[in-house]
């Protein structure tokens, strides 16, 4: 890439073209107000995609998409940008025929239309969302260049949902009640087991994301929304909660989305996304292009609680300084933070650190593969390295 | 809380419990009646799901595999099938019923299911060829890794990831590059201009 | 409309087949991931679209349209339905041309680039936007019968900006510098004159709402956010920024945003936004279908500050409750509230009344008048009356 | 904050600021040499204006009115023009140069904007029919309402909306209907199903 090393405030060599001629759009009308009833982004962002990685599955009914982490900044991720993974494909379901039963160990066997959950009090919380299987892809080495695909299973939106809570006790639990299972409407019939007790703390049946209906593609009409827990639970399209008193050991409770370790033996029930951080710009798909003032940003999230601190290093973990955390620091939500840095066109190791009000820091990878080796494909928090070259050309590479 | 209801929703009716209630748990509640055989099992998967699964389980191009796999867990390519892999034989019920064949979920019969899950045992060496499945003897098939499973023990065999004061200033003395992307090379970058760095 | 006046719980006479039957969405496959790289509502939310008012303008280049109050919760807007006001059409401004002048009464009058500004500090803020002429067709008495209409000229978006007080110090101001004019690149050349002291206060200059790029009709790529204050001086598609000793008293600030009373005198340069409320359901839009419980909710902001108490009344003024506020409450953000209530076919005559922490309460439309006559058009943010009817149909009515 | 400065930008050239320095205000600031008569302008408006605001400014169909207007701010209809209303002159020396006509914005020559505003200037019996209108004597041109503006009083002038502990039980006594739109009936609703509500 062409880098610019433009001293400060220099003089242009003859006057700019588009200050000194008129342009279209300061001369003629534009569209009218009945133009986009719903709007859409401006012609020149077309390449600010979700895209998806066609080797990483069969098909792409049951596949993923991943969000342009690159191409964002604040908290908010916006509907149209929402990562994708279904098992079945996106259902598109009538509201108008959608029912939320809930059976099991309860009082009362209920079914719920749209309308009924729409009548029960309700709540705004802004979550992220992380599939377990974020970065996993690059368990046993570096393996994708770019943000989008290391990290771009995630998304953050508020939810305005009904808490499960208050569902349940419009049932009425069994005193034996220890476990839910949710299930959905979708082709894959996608059904998960939860605790009790985080079904009672926490968990919200949402039926908006960023104050407009969820999208088809993140389960509308309904969805449960479990704060700070790995995203396949947050069952889409949701029909049915059963009450129990065990987990159901569902396929993506034993089959996948549990956790194969270096001797063989696997650790079920990690529900929790533990404590992690990524520095979105620059990365692959967003290379430095000027030398001299420069933004650095990225985004950190902890399952476990609300993130604390994100440290920063640009020398490959040699010398770290704490970044700027900026805007809305909410429990189980992303955090945005910025180190604002000059650059000179020397190479850079640039990684970060989060750190949640736990006490969590975000480990490196040589310290996660110590403890689970190279086969666990979830859960891969591990602190990412950029490097980035004289040229600004940006590269996914670990380092010692 | 009785006198904190708001009455929204309605009661369900039996025959709508029946009708969604088609989840499956290990100890064997929501097992319908029914019962297959491993020979019919082998016709049915051989007509609906050996074009994706292979003939024997063994996986078709990308597709799923769903059996062998034995002794590759802690190989640098597990294999994790019902056999080498899974815990209970009650989530292939649960799981087949409700979401296979891929695109034509909740098609099959419950003897059908039985019969396929006979079959799918049969191929990861967990019953013999003549085993008929049936709602009775479902919950005496173990699989063979069930006790290789555990609770998430993050907070104790991770403690150490719960840590005061992380190093800031010289905390390495040099730092090498052991691995990159670009090696590989294996990120789309068709579609966006943006990633042509080069 | 058909009201269901449905017992608690009650059974239903035979199972519903959208229960007993197989959906298809529950068997075949949906589309895949590669379906909609920037996704977009679904099929069965095809009635939420910003609308507008074909009577109130000559033409659509120069005109409104109004977000889906009603529609909506939680407190983002989704940039979808962002309601929009130009005065010469959506400019489709190419960002690889656009600049950014400051000129005027600084030590160095300054060019920038897009990439430019993206290299400057930035920052995250949720602000709401109000058109000083939202509620303007209600001042002569209840004309509308929609909160899209009566107060849809609002939205509230998370920005990502530059303050605007890091391009002034860039600049470097000369100490006679008293207020500065922005000024689109539209094909209105939209100007407006600010004071110094707000410019250096909390101005940003934004290229993000909620997380991606500034849509087209909200600017793209750049706009000044001007918190709490009229949305017509959050100038869009922003080329220009001249700093001087005096305002320049533009159209938009002399014909138009100033505010013509009784006396026939008018105030000029009336910016801040009043504290200000609306329940936006149930609303005319949005009627009561079901005896028995039900949600109401409405939105309230203030440019003076931050919401710190919404009163409602369900019984035309006579009594108030105070509303539970949910979710983040921020200053000069709208900040959302509800009222869990219990309806039983009576008639309903709901208003709310917000307040801010200047100690500041939301004035009735009668109050208003009695200080401004009924010619103001702008700044009505009189208490608005919902009338529910037995059959559930609501009306925009005015009470004594 | 000379130390401070990040240096980002580049100096704007002179040819630049001329280019988008294109603001006038009420002292005079801004414009532009130039001149143009009230005869002048009237051709001008008549090719380039009154398709929208009519041949005396009057306003076609639902177009702003441009002229006229005079003592009907305190009335039921305020007719708000550049002669009724606006301050200063100078604000239609800026905006007739940026924004008009309607969709060929920035077309007009200095002399043709003095024109047209010496136009309609004599259309709002500011100046005589033979008046020539130029960056000299502009700011000599006072408009009749300036005196009529001051600046926002809101803080004194509605103190009593400030007010602590608003009424909660028992505020009124009766309530009556004074007023309701659906008599009006102006609200859009052909496209909006979920509006019919009867
Ligand atoms: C058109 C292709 C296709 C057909 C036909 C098909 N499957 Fe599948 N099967 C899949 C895909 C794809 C998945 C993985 C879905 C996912 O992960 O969301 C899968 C998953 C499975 C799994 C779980 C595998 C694991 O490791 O978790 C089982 C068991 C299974 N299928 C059994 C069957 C049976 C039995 C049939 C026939 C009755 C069948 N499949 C027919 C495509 C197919
Ligand atoms: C195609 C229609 C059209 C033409 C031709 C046109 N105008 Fe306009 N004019 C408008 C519209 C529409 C507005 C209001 C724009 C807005 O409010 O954003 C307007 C506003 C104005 C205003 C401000 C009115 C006010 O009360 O604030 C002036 C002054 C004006 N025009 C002068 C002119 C002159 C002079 C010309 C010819 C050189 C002209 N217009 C040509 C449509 C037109
Ligand atoms: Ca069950
Ligand atoms: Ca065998
Ligand atoms: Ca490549
Ligand atoms: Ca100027
Ligand atoms: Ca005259
Ligand atoms: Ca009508
Ligand atoms: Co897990
Ligand atoms: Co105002």
């Amino acid at each position: 890439i062409g880098l610019t090393a433009r001293p400060a405030a220099a003089a242009a060599a003859k006057p700019d073209p588009a200050i000194t001629e008129v342009q279209d759009w300061s001369r003629f009308l534009g569209e009218g107000v009945a133009a986009h009833p719903y709007g859409k982004p401006s012609k020149y962002e077309a390449h600010v995609v979700k895209r998806d990685v066609e080797w990483l599955t069969a098909g792409r009914e049951s596949s993923v998409n991943f969000t342009p982490l690159h191409e964002l900044d604040g908290i908010i991720t916006p509907n149209g940008l929402c990562f994708e993974r279904h098992h079945g494909g996106i259902a598109e379901v009538d509201p108008a025929k959608h029912r939320l039963m809930i059976n099991g160990l309860v009082d009362r066997q209920l079914v719920f239309t749209m309308d009924d959950i729409k009548r029960m009090p309700r709540t705004n919380r802004i979550y992220f969302l992380e599939c377990a299987a974020n970065s996993g892809m690059e368990w046993r080495g570096a393996q994708l260049n770019g943000c989008q695909f290391t990290h771009g299973m995630i998304h953050n939106v508020m939810y305005t949902g009904v808490p499960l809570r208050l569902l349940l006790e419009e049932a009425g639990l069994k005193t034996n009640a220890k476990w839910i299972m949710v299930e959905g409407g979708d082709a894959a019939g996608m059904n998960r087991s939860i605790p009790i007790e985080k079904a009672l703390d926490d968990c919200l049946i949402a039926f908006k994301m960023n104050g407009e209906a969820l999208r088809a593609e993140q389960g509308y009409p309904l969805r449960i929304v479990v704060p700070g827990w790995e995203g396949n639970m947050w069952v889409k399209w949701l029909r049915r909660i059963e009450v129990g008193d065990q987990p159901w050991h569902a396929r993506e409770e034993t089959s996948k989305y549990t956790d194969l370790l270096a001797d063989g033996r696997s650790r079920r029930f990690t529900f929790v996304m533990d404590a992690k951080s990524v520095v979105t710009n620059p990365s692959p798909q967003a290379p430095l292009k000027f030398k001299g003032p420069n933004v650095l940003t990225g985004m950190a999230w902890s399952g476990r609680g609300t993130i604390t601190r994100v440290d920063v290093t640009l020398d490959g973990g040699r010398n770290w300084r704490t970044a700027r955390l900026d805007g809305p620091v909410l429990p189980r939500s992303v955090a945005r933070f910025y180190v604002d840095f000059d650059w000179q066109g020397e190479e850079l190791m640039i990684q970060s650190r989060a750190m949640d009000d736990t006490g969590y820091v975000q480990p490196t990878k040589a310290e996660l593969r110590a403890v689970r080796g190279l086969n666990s494909i979830y859960h891969n928090n591990g602190i990412q390295t950029w490097l980035v070259r004289a040229n600004g050309e940006t590269e996914n590479v670990e380092i010692s | 809380a009785e006198a904190g209801r708001l009455g929204l929703g309605r009661e369900a009716l039996p025959e709508e419990v029946a009708a969604w209630d088609i989840d499956i748990r290990p100890d064997g509640q929501g097992l319908p009646p029914g019962k297959g055989s491993v020979k019919e099992g082998e016709a049915l998967f051989l007509e609906k799901c050996a074009a994706c699964h292979g003939e024997f389980g063994e996986g078709a191009a990308r597709w799923p595999v769903l059996a062998g796999g034995f002794g590759s867990l802690k190989s640098a390519a597990p294999e994790k099938t019902i056999g080498s892999f899974w815990p209970y034989a009650s989530t292939s019920f649960d799981y087949i019923r409700r979401a296979m064949p891929f695109g034509q979920a909740q098609t099959l019969s419950n003897d059908e299911v039985y019969a396929l899950i006979a079959f799918l045992l049969s191929m990861n060496d967990v019953v013999k060829d003549d085993f008929v499945l049936s709602r009775d003897n479902f919950t005496a098939v173990k699989l063979p890794n069930e006790d290789a499973f555990y609770l998430d023990d993050r907070e104790t065999a991770e403690k150490h990831f719960w840590r005061k004061d992380p190093c800031m200033t010289a905390c390495k003395d040099k730092v090498e590059i052991t691995g990159r992307a670009r090696v590989i090379d294996v990120t789309p970058d068709d579609k966006d201009k943006s990633m042509k760095v080069e």
